[in-house]
């Protein structure tokens, strides 16, 4: 199945051409060959793994293979494909859940007028997904890289009859540029040293420049890339607006898969960031400040999907602060359990939306009753999600705490400990608030269709047992498999596991007092810390930070260069032309109509032109 | 040297600036008329005193006799209003002074740098030579001034004969 | 009194072609023009016939050039004064001053 | 003396020609008005022809007083082909006018004489009445319309102004005469060389410049031609600025380059100053011009700036170009005029505003307008522009970019003045029930005749070219 | 001499103007299908010989030539490399599909046909032109029909633009004019070439003195930076877009504006390395202005054409900084990124036009959710969008990847602390602010609610999508799949390489 992984990508891309040009007016069939080709890519994905399993394909010894996708003296770009664990990880990661995502639109998109049209979104997602996993080289990387952000902006602007929507992809796209700038710049940087894209001979040329200070600005820089796509501060702002896109979208992409790509390709070259230790720290304290930041965001919000969004974001910076410790193995393996958990979230909370029509936890309340399977699938989730054994997120969340307590960082190791907390409270808000107390809403909430729950079920199974590929007490387990220098065992550490469940608990607890029970008053607390709740409500004004700058100084200057190109430029311009013709309209009148005068013209030249002849230093004779 | 009294020619120098003069500052174009005659005359002893008799001849008969009279005519034809007010000088009076005095002066000026290389000997007989060489070597531009007078009779009658009153 | 050479003569014929060309730029009546034009080709004529006398007099060419602007001026003052009469005719007018209907 | 008359057979045909015109102008009743203008035409091609049988010949006879070489043939040549253009474009103009048939035509073929004569002359005195009978003869033709008094005044003007240029200019070849003692042009040389630089030769050859200056109307000594090219009827601005132009450079050229190359240094100073004024001011004031004529000449003025550039190149390459560039402004200029006659005849406007539209009431006119204009803003695929490549390419290999900067520049600006026009004719919209412009057949044949030679000429020259090389190798 | 495919090519537009001409002008359909018709023989040459040419021997092929103008060493000599090629074929495309793109037109359509195949034919002269003169005359030839073309067919102060823009192109002609004049007589002096020829071929293998080649690649600099068009000198190209029609705009933006970038590269860097070695840094500090002003100007535009017609202000910026940093990569890029922009922009156009046709107005902001009544346009217009802000898979992103990155690999100090690399990072920047209004324009334009004003809008569809499917389809094709195109260009852009490479090693300006 390797021999053929060239396929993945080109799977899902027909299936995106034959939607496009060929079933766009039959919706269901769009919608089948969007599954179709993803369950095929599965299929591979899957025979992928057993033979990486089989075959004993390990990190030092990927699978590569490529041809020449343009080479030009001094330039040689690959079109390659590089299988080894993590990518077989990744792989099976993303094809599960797109599909499972397709299934479940084939119920949640149901009626909308641009069905084949986001299903066919959907597949291009897919192929630039998966040549992106199976990348062997930057450029194609980078390449695909953009095409996901591509997707992503299709695929939010999916509305486009929505101003919020179209907003929010543009928004997204920017921030994914400027990201991308730096991603660009990064690995420009590394060609320069090593005459390369490919992954293996960077890595391999790599450590002779250990932490020098150009391959340091090369990792800072490539960093900036996952920091737009995985939404780390700063540039984290587009992807609360991106849940203006289908619910189903938002699953996939910016839960999943897509904003987890800055953590894959922190680890498919970790060895960039082993050696140059500063960028390491840099990626470990941009995510943990993410984690916390994004958490403490996440529990004044009142949109359902919004919560979601800034919990992803401070899973991503968990992730990320794993990398930034040293461990691809936590990081990947939180990747894995989170796409599982924060996609059933979603979909879950799809489910809901769908149900009541609306994205405010407060318009919700206890859709217990009526969307049972919904309910506690979510509740799944999010036990997972707050890191309750034996749910996969405990596993990966504890091994994360497990190795920054381990690698020396201790700050961090509090701050993540902090976040679990922050993590279980606002999760359990949103619970407490969304599907238990009183309806609130203003529909009649009814339990969704198949298509939609079969996919929850799905995913509730995996967010319980995906946890169980990485548990520590198993021998050859996920970190086995993905790893970066040698594989390294977790020792399950009894404290960490004790202070971490004990922490999630009690921030559900905590909630359970103050949502449910109402021992506590919210409001109390919001109008004790008015402040802090304001500023949190407003997201730090990262956002406004943002537009004032793009509105008093972006739009400003372009308007000060847009005037200067009319008047100073093209000034300079209509001013030589008008003196040409002011001048031609002023000789015109040495032109009197008076003979006499043109002979004493003619007659003083003359005399002028004979003067001139008989002075020497004139050049006369 | 050509043997010559130089008080010939002054005086036959004198009467030629000065009648010329006089055409210019003359007020009554009548007047000018006359005095244009007399300065062809005086020119036409210039002629004389450099012993091109054919010449002179020439020049009393073609301008004294009939370019002059011609512009008589011209008078005539044209008068109009107060005659003694009829040749008047322009807005150009002083610039046109000034630019006559400079070019005087440079040609002056560059005549006096110039060595002369003077070959003194007598002429042999003027109209004999015109005579062979209008008919020898510059018979073609003799032949292009004949159709010249022919044009410019021909063409002064179209000219003169176009043209109506209007007032 | 020094003998008379030919720079007196050339002189003479560049004061004549100054008074010749003030005469043309500085009247009104176009025929008193059409008279500084006279003589200003007098003025050539003199110089033409001093050189020849002067310089070779063994061949006429000066005589020859000189008479031929004799012929030319003839011919010019003979269209020239037709002109003025088509003029004053349309215009009622010989002086030049009031020619400008053609400017700029 | 070997018998070289036989060589003097287009000037007699010429002359014959215009004497037979006049003579039949008396004895054929008026109504009898077409035959003039075609025995004209079929004259000036026998003519022409008759130049052909005598190419690449070179002769001199009585004395060198007159010279059949190349230069001169090629000079013929153009002043022929000028006349016949100027001929097939008069004809309805003089089918209209009603009266002197005969004597229009005969003048033409006077003027074509003594440029013929000027063209061929070896010396002054030949090419002086060549000068005098091409003049005169031009105020006639320009002066002779009844019942139009700008064109009356234009001829005073022009017999006036050219009067006193002539004065200027005999003053000055007399003082050649008399620095040499001769006027035969190519002795003069060997004399100069002799006798060294004297100042008198100086002074002679700064008139006789500031003559050939007024002649081809080179800035400060243009300002007569547009009020003429205005006053005059237009076939006779277009012979006017084409032809004489033409024929004066010709004697022009003839006498610096072959009598006066040892003042050389002194006279290119001279004549680069006139080119530049020439080129800047031309087409400065053309600029706001409003009526085409006049834009026509001031642009023409500008022209005899560019063609000046040949001369201060002072190579054969320069004479070349000069020759070339001089033969291509003939086809483009009076294509040009042809098409304001064409106009006028119809609409009797010359003013440019009243093009407008004339793209659509008459496409060919507009076209042959637009690639004329082209060609005279020296842009290819025109022959206009090899004419300008030439004579930058000279001026540049003697080391005058910046002249040719200027040059080029300059052309530029005259692009805008020559787009205003084509703006009009294809932006502009016509009249409410303009009708279609009609053209007789003889304009139309000019015209195409005009079109044709511009972009042929502008994209294969190498006939032109190796005339004109030829012609420019006589020379030296 | 072997079948004359160049020439055929470079005639076929003429003839068809030819053909044209002798038409009727009430048949307005068949005048179409003829342009359409001629047109099509011109791209499926320039096809077939995009397919024939031999890449691995690289040099100039399908040589044709004719002994024109002794004196001077003219001969009409075409011939085609990896530089001239992609240029032929993207006119080609460009006047086939502008042909398409003008079905709707109505007005004065046979002198409007007559001038376009006029001008094309202009336009694919200069690019297989191998003789100097050539090459010139056919460059005035693509610039004089644009006058009439904007000035009877174009919108918005037409008649300013066309005069604008005509003068403006001149003016730059004229630079270029003393710069080609002062070549080939340098290069005829006895110690060269020791005879005059305009023969671009053998010119090149003249060594100039470095003096001459800094005047000399300093007149066509400015002469070609008009054209490019280079900042201070670009006023006219929006100018001129913008009134233009839509055809005209296509093939100007599409190909007028390559001309530049063509000229340059082919008679300023070939002919004077040294040269361009020590203008370089002049080009990359503008080229930046370009890129960045442009863009940045191209933000706060109010009319739909004129974003676009910055937008190439600021692309075109691109192919200044590949020719400024002169090493094989940027080069390449910078033929590349001419083709794609090329190609780009002549979508932008159509699309523009096709929208401008229906609703008479180009005003952003009384647009607003166009995709709702125009999909295809949107969607076509959001593919050109993502090919103007680089998005892999389209065709630009090889190209504008190909200079960044060999601008990028230059370690030069420009001045001070400006260094190459610095205004190569300027330049990627350049893309995020592209992405920035161009999806401005996008939002505002075709996404948001539905607005009924514009109910009456129909789709493109039939003939309009043929503009719009080529045009995207060769962006596509050349993105997913650039190798033939770029080691196409890589061929030219070798022996190019060699020579800056043999040239002595002399600073910048600075």
């Amino acid at each position: 199945m390797i021999k053929i992984a060239w396929l993945l990508p080109l799977l899902p891309l027909l299936g995106f051409v034959v939607i496009s040009f060929v079933t766009k007016r039959l919706k269901l069939l769009s919608a089948l060959v969007a599954i179709g080709t993803m369950a095929a890519s599965l299929i591979i994905s899957l025979g992928i793994a057993y033979e990486v399993l089989r075959d004993g394909v390990t990190m030092e010894s990927p699978v590569e293979y490529a041809v020449n996708w343009l080479s030009v003296p001094g330039l040689t770009i690959e079109a390659g494909i590089l299988i080894d664990p993590l990518a077989a990880v990744m792989l099976i990661v993303v094809c599960t859940v797109a599909l499972l995502v397709d299934i479940y639109s084939l119920g949640y998109m149901e009626g909308d007028p641009g069905y084949s049209r986001y299903f066919s979104y959907l597949s291009l997602f897919g192929a630039s997904m998966l040549g992106l996993v199976v990348a062997n080289n930057y450029f194609q990387m980078f390449f695909f890289w953009e095409l996901v952000g591509l997707s992503s902006y299709l695929l939010i602007g999916y509305y486009f009859g929505r101003h919020s929507a179209v907003q929010a992809n543009k928004k997204a796209f920017i921030a994914n540029r400027v990201a991308d700038f730096g991603f660009l710049l990064g690995f420009f940087y590394l060609f320069l040293m090593f005459g390369t894209f490919n992954f293996g001979e960077l890595a391999q040329a790599m450590p002779a420049h250990a932490n020098s200070a150009m391959l340091t600005i090369a990792a800072i820089l490539v960093f900036i890339g996952p920091v737009g796509k995985s939404a780390q501060f700063p540039l984290h702002v587009w992807l609360p607006d991106a849940m203006e896109g289908p619910t189903p979208v938002s699953a996939l992409i910016h839960a999943a898969t897509m904003v987890a790509a800055g953590v894959y390709l922190v680890s498919r070259q970790f060895v960039l960031f082993a050696n140059a230790e500063i960028a390491l720290l840099v990626v470990a304290y941009v995510g943990g400040f993410t984690a916390l930041f994004a958490a403490t965001i996440a529990i004044v919000n009142s949109d359902i999907k919004r919560i979601l969004a800034f919990s992803t974001l401070s899973q991503l910076g968990y992730m990320m602060m794993a990398l930034g410790v040293g461990s691809v193995t936590a990081g990947m393996f939180h990747l894995t359990t989170h796409a599982f958990f924060k996609a059933l979230l979603f979909l879950g909370a799809g489910s809901a939306i769908h149900a009541v029509h609306s994205n405010s936890i407060w318009k919700m309340g206890g859709l217990y009753k009526k969307m049972p399977i919904t309910t506690w699938t979510f509740v799944i989730g999010t036990l997972a999600l707050a890191g309750i054994f034996p749910f996969a997120g405990f596993w990966s969340k504890d091994e994360i705490l497990l190795v920054t307590r381990d690698a020396g960082f201790t700050g961090l190791y509090i701050l993540a400990t902090f976040v679990a907390f922050l993590t279980a409270f606002y999760m359990f808000r949103l619970i407490f608030i969304a599907f238990f107390g009183e309806s609130r809403s203003e529909h009649e909430p009814h339990e969704s269709p198949l298509s939609m729950t079969v996919p929850l079920l799905i995913l509730a199974v995996f967010s319980i047992g995906a946890g169980f590929i990485g548990a520590p007490f198993l021998e050859k387990a996920f970190w086995a498999l993905v790893y970066y220098g040698k594989p390294h065992h977790p020792v399950p550490d009894l404290l960490v596991m004790a202070v971490s469940t004990g922490i999630a608990l009690s921030g559900i607890l905590l909630a359970w007092l103050i949502y449910h029970k109402k021992y506590i008053s919210a409001e109390k607390i919001k109008e004790r810390f008015l402040v802090v709740y304001t500023i949190l409500e407003n997201k730090y004004y990262i956002d406004e930070i943002y537009q004032w700058f793009f509105d008093k100084v972006v739009l400003v200057i372009s308007s000060a260069f847009n005037w200067s190109d009319r008047n100073l430029v093209d000034g300079a311009a209509h001013g030589i032309s008008d003196s040409i013709r002011a001048g031609g309209a002023k000789l015109r009148y040495i032109q009197t109509g008076s003979m006499q005068n043109y002979a004493l013209v003619i007659f003083a030249a003359t005399i002028l032109l004979v003067i001139w002849m008989a002075i020497p230093v004139l050049g006369g004779i | 040297m050509v043997d010559l009294s130089p008080v010939v020619f002054w005086t036959i120098s004198a009467i030629v600036i000065g009648s010329a003069i006089a055409v210019i500052s003359s007020k009554n174009i009548v007047h000018s008329a006359l005095f244009l005659v007399l300065t062809f005359v005086s020119v036409a002893g210039i002629y004389a005193t450099l012993t091109v008799d054919y010449l002179a001849a020439v020049q009393i008969l073609v301008y004294a006799g009939a370019i002059a009279i011609m512009l008589v005519f011209g008078v005539m034809l044209t008068k109009r209003g107060d005659i003694r007010e009829s040749n008047l000088f322009n807005q150009y009076k002083y610039i046109g002074l000034l630019i006559a005095a400079g070019f005087l002066i440079m040609t002056v000026y560059m005549l006096s740098l110039t060595e002369f290389p003077v070959v003194a000997g007598p002429i042999g007989s003027s109209v004999e030579l015109v005579a062979i060489s209008m008919f020898g070597d510059y018979v073609i531009p003799f032949e292009g001034a004949a159709i010249l007078l022919l044009v410019a009779m021909v063409g002064a009658v179209m000219i003169a004969r176009g043209g109506n009153k209007k007032q | 009194m020094t003998s008379i050479g030919l720079q007196h003569y050339l002189i003479l014929a560049a004061i004549l072609f100054s008074i010749g060309f003030y005469g043309s730029v500085a009247k009104k009546n176009g025929v008193a023009v059409l008279m500084g034009i006279e003589l200003m080709l007098n003025a050539v004529n003199i110089n033409l016939i001093a050189f020849n006398r002067f310089l070779n007099p063994d061949v006429s060419v000066g005589m020859i050039f000189a008479i031929f602007v004799i012929v030319v001026a003839a011919a010019e003052v003979a269209v020239g004064l037709a002109i003025i009469i088509k003029i004053y005719r349309e215009r009622l007018t010989t002086s030049v001053n009031d020619i400008d209907w053609l400017k700029w | 003396m070997e018998n070289v008359f036989y060589l003097l057979i287009p000037e007699l045909i010429v002359g014959v020609l215009g004497l037979l015109l006049l003579v039949l102008g008396l004895l054929v009743p008026k109504s009898e008005t077409k035959g003039f203008g075609l025995l004209a035409l079929s004259g000036l091609v026998i003519v022409f022809l008759s130049t052909i049988l005598y190419q690449g010949q070179t002769a001199e006879f009585l004395g060198g007083m007159y010279v059949i070489d190349p230069f001169a043939t090629f000079f013929k040549q153009l002043v022929l082909i000028a006349a016949f253009l100027v001929v097939l474009a008069s004809l309805e103009y003089v089918g209209k006018l009603g009266y002197h048939f005969s004597e229009y035509y005969s003048c033409l073929a006077f003027i074509v004489l003594g440029m013929m004569m000027m063209v061929s002359a070896g010396d002054l005195i030949t090419f002086y009445v060549g000068l005098e009978l091409m003049t005169l003869t031009f105020v006639i033709l320009t002066a002779f319309e009844k019942k139009k008094a700008v064109g009356t005044e234009a001829g005073l003007k022009y017999l006036i102004l050219g009067g006193m240029s002539s004065a200027v200019l005999l003053y000055g070849l007399s003082l050649l005469y008399g620095a040499t003692g001769t006027t035969i042009i190519k002795d003069m040389v060997g004399i100069i060389s002799d006798n060294g630089i004297q100042s008198i030769l100086v002074l002679g050859m700064v008139f006789a410049l500031s003559g050939f200056a007024f002649k081809i109307s080179a800035v400060p000594f243009h300002m007569w031609s547009p009020d003429i090219y205005e006053g005059a009827p237009t076939p006779i601005t277009a012979f006017l600025a084409v032809a004489s132009k033409a024929a004066a450079f010709a004697v022009f050229v003839r006498i610096f380059i072959t009598a006066l190359p040892d003042l050389a240094h002194l006279w290119i100073v001279i004549v680069t100053v006139l080119a530049v004024l020439t080129m800047i001011l031309g087409n400065l004031v053309a600029i706001p011009q409003t009526n085409i004529k006049r834009m026509l000449a001031y642009s023409s003025i500008a022209q005899a700036g560019y063609i000046l550039l040949g001369l201060i190149a002072f190579s054969e390459l320069g004479i070349t170009a000069l020759l070339f560039y001089s033969m291509a402004y003939v086809f483009a200029n009076v294509g040009a005029f042809a098409v304001v006659i064409a106009f006028y005849n119809k609409v009797g406007s010359d003013q440019i505003k009243d093009y407008s539209g004339l793209a659509r009431r008459s496409p060919l006119l507009a076209a042959v307008m637009f690639v004329c204009l082209i060609s005279l803003a020296g842009l290819p695929p025109t022959a206009g522009f090899a004419g300008k490549l030439l004579l930058f390419t000279a001026v540049i290999e003697q080391g005058y970019v910046w002249l040719a900067f200027i040059g080029i520049l300059m052309s530029m600006v005259s692009v805008y003045y020559y787009l205003i026009v084509v703006k009009h004719m294809y932006l502009g919209k016509a009249e409410e029930g303009a009708q279609p412009v009609t053209i007789s057949v003889s304009l139309k044949t000019a015209l195409v005749i005009c079109l044709t030679a511009t972009i042929f000429l502008g994209l294969y020259w190498t006939p032109l070219l190796n005339l004109a090389l030829q012609a420019a190798q006589s020379l030296f | 001499m072997s079948f004359p495919i160049l020439s055929i090519i470079m005639l076929a537009p003429v003839l068809g103007a030819l053909v044209i001409l002798m038409l009727p002008e009430k048949e307005e359909k068949i005048i179409k299908i003829t342009a359409a018709v001629f047109s099509f023989i011109s791209l499926v040459l320039s096809i077939v010989i995009f397919i024939m040419y031999d890449k691995s021997a690289g040099g100039i092929q399908f040589v044709e030539q004719i002994p024109w103008v002794d004196y001077l060493g003219i001969s009409y000599k075409v011939g085609v490399d990896g530089l001239s090629l992609p240029m032929v074929l993207l006119t080609s495309l460009v006047i086939f599909t502008g042909v398409f793109a003008s079905w709707d037109m109505h007005n004065r359509i046979k002198e409007f046909f007559i001038f376009l195949l006029v001008l094309t034919t202009g336009v694919f002269g200069v690019f297989i032109s191998l003789d100097l003169f050539f090459f010139y005359l056919f460059f005035e030839v693509a610039l004089i029909p644009m006058y009439v073309l904007i000035g009877v067919w174009g919108s918005t102060r037409k008649e300013y633009a066309a005069m604008k823009l005509t003068l403006y192109l001149l003016i730059g002609s004229v630079f270029a004019l003393v710069a080609i004049i002062a070549t080939f007589l340098y290069a005829a002096a006895p110690e060269y070439l020791g005879f005059i020829t305009l023969d671009m071929v053998a010119l090149g293998t003249v060594t100039y003195d470095i003096a001459f080649q800094k005047f000399a690649f300093l007149l066509m600099l400015v002469g070609f930076g008009f054209l490019v068009p280079m900042w201070p000198l670009h006023t006219w190209s929006p100018d001129g877009h913008v009134a233009a029609p839509t055809a005209v705009s296509m093939l100007h933006a599409g190909v007028i504006m390559k001309l530049g970038g063509y000229g340059l590269i082919r008679l300023g860097v070939f002919y004077y390395p040294e040269g361009a070695k020590y203008w370089a840094p002049v080009i990359a500090l503008l080229c930046i202005v370009n890129v960045v002003y442009g863009a940045l100007v191209a933000m706060v535009q109010k009319d739909l054409k004129f974003v676009v017609g910055y937008s190439s202000v600021s692309h075109m910026g691109y192919v200044l900084l590949g020719i400024a940093a002169l090493n094989t990569l940027s080069l390449d890029g910078a033929v590349a990124q001419m083709f794609a922009h090329g190609i780009m922009t002549a979508l932008f156009f159509a699309l523009v036009g096709n929208i401008y046709h229906k609703s008479h107005t180009r005003e952003i902001a009384r647009f607003g959710g166009l995709a709702h009544q125009m999909p295809r346009v949107a969607a076509g217009f959001v593919i050109a969008g993502l090919a103007s802000l680089g998005l892999p898979g389209l065709n630009n992103f090889v190209a504008e990847f190909l200079i960044f990155l060999g601008a990028f690999s230059v370690d030069q100090v420009i001045l001070g602390f400006i260094s190459f690399r610095l205004l190569a990072i300027l330049g990627i920047l350049g893309i995020v602010i592209t992405a920035t209004y161009v999806l401005r324009v996008v939002q505002f334009t075709f996404f948001g609610p539905r607005k009924a004003e514009w109910d009456h809008l129909e789709d493109a569809k039939g003939i309009e999508m043929v503009p719009i499917v080529i045009l995207i389809g060769t962006l596509i094709l050349f993105g997913v799949y650039p190798a033939p195109l770029i080691d196409l260009i890589n061929s030219g852009v070798e022996p190019l390489v060699a020579k800056i490479q043999a040239a002595a090693e002399i600073g910048g300006i600075f």
